[in-house]
């Protein structure tokens, strides 16, 4: 049987699926659904200092093959994520991806410290992108300086795993992933959401009460799948894929790509039980075709140049 | 072999019969949910069964007996366009049941507009006593009222005050005009007002009920992309302060605690 | 019954549906669908000086609610079209306007002298922001000094309508467009497509000959909203919206957004007679409200903030 | 009103045949496109009623007679799960007929390969003297050869050569192999190949034409977008130089205009 085991630098996952950021809470509810372990780790909701109430509604909706969102990163702050939730999935045994957010760079400092400090974290991962808050990040994400800067600054403070997630609303993404793997980057989330926007045509009111906010889901895996290929080739680093993933067939994508793990967002929604169909449909890919391990498919798609 | 803690299943629509108005009534099997439902209770079920539409829609449970879930469905957008004309026997996801219930009580006040007719009727089925219980029951016209004999075959006709904006059944109008009478002429009545319609229908029968000093429950209606908490996409503004999200802590809450004047 | 004319500029049409670049080829096959002149105008596919083979096959792949292309800007060459295609679609008396680029300016500025002599053309539209050809201008369209470069030089030699086609690709599309307007540009296309890949899962091969495709359809239309939307409030020049319009209901979305214009791209290849049924259907919706002109509608979205 | 000046038609599903091995036969109501059609053309068929599948995919034309379109689809990818799976009475878009056709020759030798067998399959129905030709069919399993009972009725018996991979009916192994023994017996005859099928086999076929001094004829399988000349996505490479488009120069080619060591 083959072995679905993935590393992303000097951490070892049992399988290459992974929740994304905003998209499974903080594992409670998902665990009513499947157990929590049969996960290669569990990436949860963005944190910030303190608690956030998040932007009113209307904050969702569907748009072809995807959908908008603009939570404006509602969450239980980082006290109370580390006292109250960090236990339950500690004794679960997953590994836990602490997503974390600020609007400066002290803020993710501060976060990165108490990260640090607590049991049962194995990498947080810093959302520079979020493009729901105003000053949610957005600035760190698109300026290689900014990225290099703020990346060297956490990673003073946490010795952990540092993984960097990077925004697809930009030019070109290649100096900004090199800015982070210089800064000391242990690996690249590729990608958090475009902007979008919806209106109703009926009412004429923005779909959003933000007019603004973050496109996800299918509709976005091909420019997903770019940024991963092009961060792969652009760094030495390990690229985690996310964007759009559906099916073990698009896991299978990401990894081609490159990606040494890829996060299953929007998806959940539909089918919460999903990343234990994608572990099972990625196995018996393999199973069926011989191939050993993972590094035997990541990057090694085919191009025709 | 996936392991299965909470109910996603495949339900197969077992018969499709349409009421008119746009309106459906969808049956699937669906072991093991139907069950475990109560009134107020709502269930995610995927439409089509590929990227688009990519998100589950909620429906909330019109009856639900042994295997068998029974779904009130308006055909408004994509979504419930390709429920409405799926095939008997095909299958489709299932997630539920999801959300909290209207509280069980003697003498409660029904406001229905709409779909928002299904989980009342739920309510009222469920019910110990349904003689108890009134209903108001708002439609644009009666093409629009559904099920009536059903509905006459639980309350008593004196306790079924049907109004249409047409005035084609019943009182012409709003549903919340009869509401807001049959309160003030039973002052002394102490049954809860349990609405499920339309924002504006939900938060005008708040009011009526406030000022009657009647406990009030209102069933949200707010766009869903999960139903069990996760997206925290459907709040609503609380009281307390802050977001809920309408899928876990509602979609039934005590009407007190949201705040109207932010919605 | 309404009045379904827009102006873009000086020039008016008499229906805001037009049709996308590369989307139509010169409109000689769409003639046998439908008679031209239901449209408000025709799009042409993209001229070079000399006429190109464009990228070897595969050049297409169908993804989540869209599609990636890389054609690589095939054409028959400015000569040839002006001088045995322009001919046929003045006497349809359509408006044409001719979609431009070249691998340097003076490409640019030699093209658009000679749509400047030719008779029938009412617009050029410059794609600085084709993603399919190495150096098919993706240049030109991300740095704001290089737009304003090319756009004023163009506008030397140009005096009709000179619209700027705008790539998606891009960090802040505000400092573009308005470089664009600052150098004369007289309205600005939004968008193009987003630069996306695709793998096959099964022979690992990458989709498309070029690894890298442009991204269209129905997938990118919340994209292509917001930089109509963003565009629209930073300029005083009209916008002209491009990006996975589908239905009647999607140009009413893009004028609301502040379009003054819709073209219609990717959707042509699923149903070529697609014009027609959006001007009736975009009618019908004016009538049913008894709106009576497209000024009543264009840029009037109503946000929550 | 919307002015039909080429073919776009609402074609309506009469008739869908489960023919096994993932194939089914596909009859629409299609009047005026059926009766325009020759042996080799192709239709765009939109699948499915939403955004995805966005593409209508191209179908050759098995069979058309009076207002009846016959097509033969294989189940690959979602698109023809969806087309496969309609429900009988539904109707979708059905644009053509579009593309170029085979020439009719006497003694034409027929290569078909899968659904390639479709256009041959026209192609013979449609020649004035269908004894005269000659059909090379192959497939991986007797499963998956079909209509032999119809192939029966137009063609004798000793001018039908099957060929299977795993030897289950007919000849063992690639359709190849007896056709170049074919032409190689038979170097008198003039009738061209005419060939329809995986690209590798029609690349091979190419060759052992040429090798028997034939004409040839390909119908080329490219991933189409549109089907009538906009999108220039379906091109293959031009002996000429450049590219040409497999929708309107094709896909019916011959094989002597295609630069297949580009392919
Ligand atoms: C808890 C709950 C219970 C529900 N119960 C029922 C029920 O029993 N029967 C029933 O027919 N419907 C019910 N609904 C509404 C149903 O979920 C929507 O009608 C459905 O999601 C629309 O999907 P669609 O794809 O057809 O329309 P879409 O294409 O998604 O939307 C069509 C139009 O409807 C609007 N719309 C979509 N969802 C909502 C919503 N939740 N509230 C208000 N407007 C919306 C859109 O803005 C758009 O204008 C319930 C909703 C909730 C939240
Ligand atoms: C001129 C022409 C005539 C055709 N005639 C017939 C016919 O008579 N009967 C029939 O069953 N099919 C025919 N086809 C093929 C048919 O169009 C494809 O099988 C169909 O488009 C697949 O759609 P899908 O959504 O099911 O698969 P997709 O999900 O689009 O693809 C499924 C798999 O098939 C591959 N694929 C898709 N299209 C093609 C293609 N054109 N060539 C090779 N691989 C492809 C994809 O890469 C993928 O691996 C014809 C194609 C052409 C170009
Ligand atoms: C409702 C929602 C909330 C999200 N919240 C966060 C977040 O808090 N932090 C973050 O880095 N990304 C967040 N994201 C982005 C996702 O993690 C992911 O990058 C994106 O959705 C693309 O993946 P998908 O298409 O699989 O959903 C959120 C996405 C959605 C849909
Ligand atoms: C096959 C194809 C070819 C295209 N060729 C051109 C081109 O030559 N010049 C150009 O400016 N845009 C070109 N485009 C981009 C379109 O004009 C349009 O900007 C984009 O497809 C988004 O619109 P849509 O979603 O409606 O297709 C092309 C798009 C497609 C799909
Ligand atoms: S619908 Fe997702 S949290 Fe309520
Ligand atoms: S399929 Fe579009 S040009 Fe041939």
């Amino acid at each position: 049987m083959s072995d679905l085991r993935t590393t992303v630098g000097p951490l070892t996952f049992k399988n290459p699926i992974l929740t994304a950021s905003g998209c499974c809470g903080y594992g409670l509810e998902l665990k009513e659904f499947f157990p929590l372990d049969r996960l290669g780790a569990l990436v949860v909701k963005g944190l910030s200092l303190k608690p956030r109430d998040g932007n009113p509604p209307p904050r969702i909706c569907e748009t072809p093959a995807g959908m908008l969102n603009s939570i404006g990163l509602q969450n239980i702050g980082i006290e109370a994520f580390v006292n109250e939730v960090l236990p339950i999935l500690e004794a679960d045994g997953i590994p836990v991806v602490a997503n974390l957010f600020g609007e400066e760079e002290e803020a993710y400092v501060a976060l990165a410290r108490r990260c640090e400090a607590a049991r049962g974290i194995c990498a947080v991962e810093l959302n520079l992108s979020c493009p729901n808050v105003k000053k949610g990040g957005i600035h760190f994400g698109t300026v290689p300086e900014a990225i290099k800067a703020l990346t060297a600054k956490v990673r003073q403070v946490y010795t952990h795993s540092l993984w960097v997630k990077l925004s697809p609303n930009v030019s070109t993404v290649v100096p900004l992933a090199v800015a982070a793997q210089q800064a000391g980057a242990d690996a690249l989330t590729c990608i958090n959401t475009l902007k979008g926007m919806a209106i109703d045509p009926l009412t004429w009111k923005a779909k959003l009460h933000t007019t603004y906010g973050g496109l996800s889901g299918p509709a976005i895996k091909p420019v997903a799948l770019r940024f991963v290929h092009e961060t792969a080739r652009a760094v030495d680093i390990p690229i985690v894929g996310c964007g759009g993933a559906a099916t073990a067939l698009d896991i299978v994508e990401f990894l081609l790509a490159g990606a040494r793990a890829v996060q299953v967002g929007t998806l959940l929604f539909q089918n919460p039980a999903l990343p234990v169909e994608l572990e099972e449909g990625l196995r018996a890919y393999l199973d069926e075709r011989g191939i050993p391990s993972l590094d035997a498919i990541i990057g090694k798609v085919k191009t025709h140049a | 072999m996936m392991p299965q803690m909470k109910k996603i299943l495949k339900g197969n629509l077992l018969r499709r019969t349409g009421l008119g108005g746009g309106y459906h009534l969808l049956e699937f099997t669906a072991p093991g949910l139907a069950g475990e439902a109560g009134p107020g209770q709502f269930v995610m079920v995927r439409a089509g069964s590929t990227h688009h539409p990519l998100l589950s829609r909620p429906f909330s449970i019109l009856w639900a007996e042994g295997d068998t879930l029974h779904l009130l469905v308006k055909a408004v957008g994509e979504g419930t366009r390709l429920l409405t004309t799926m095939g008997e026997g095909e299958a489709t996801l299932v997630l539920g049941p999801l959300g909290a219930e209207f509280p069980l009580a003697d003498g409660a006040v029904l406001v229905a507009g709409g779909y928002g007719m299904a989980p009342l009727y739920f309510y009222a089925r469920r019910h110990r006593c349904p003689a108890s219980l009134h209903l108001f029951y708002g439609a644009r016209t009666a093409q629009h009222l559904l099920l009536l004999d059903r509905w006459r075959a639980l309350l008593p006709e004196a306790h079924l005050h049907f109004v249409t904006e047409d005035g084609s059944l019943g009182e012409k109008g709003l549903v919340t005009a009869p509401l807001e009478r049959f309160l003030k002429a039973n002052p002394a009545a102490a049954g809860p007002v349990l609405a499920c319609g339309p924002t504006p229908m939900m938060k005008a029968s708040a009011a009526i009920a406030r000022a009657a000093d009647r406990p009030c429950y209102v069933s949200m209606d707010e766009p869903m992309a999960c139903g069990f908490g996760i997206c925290l996409g459907c709040v609503v503004p609380a009281t307390a302060g802050g977001y809920v999200c309408s899928c876990t802590k509602g979609p039934v809450f005590d009407a007190a605690a949201i705040r109207w004047e932010a919605l």
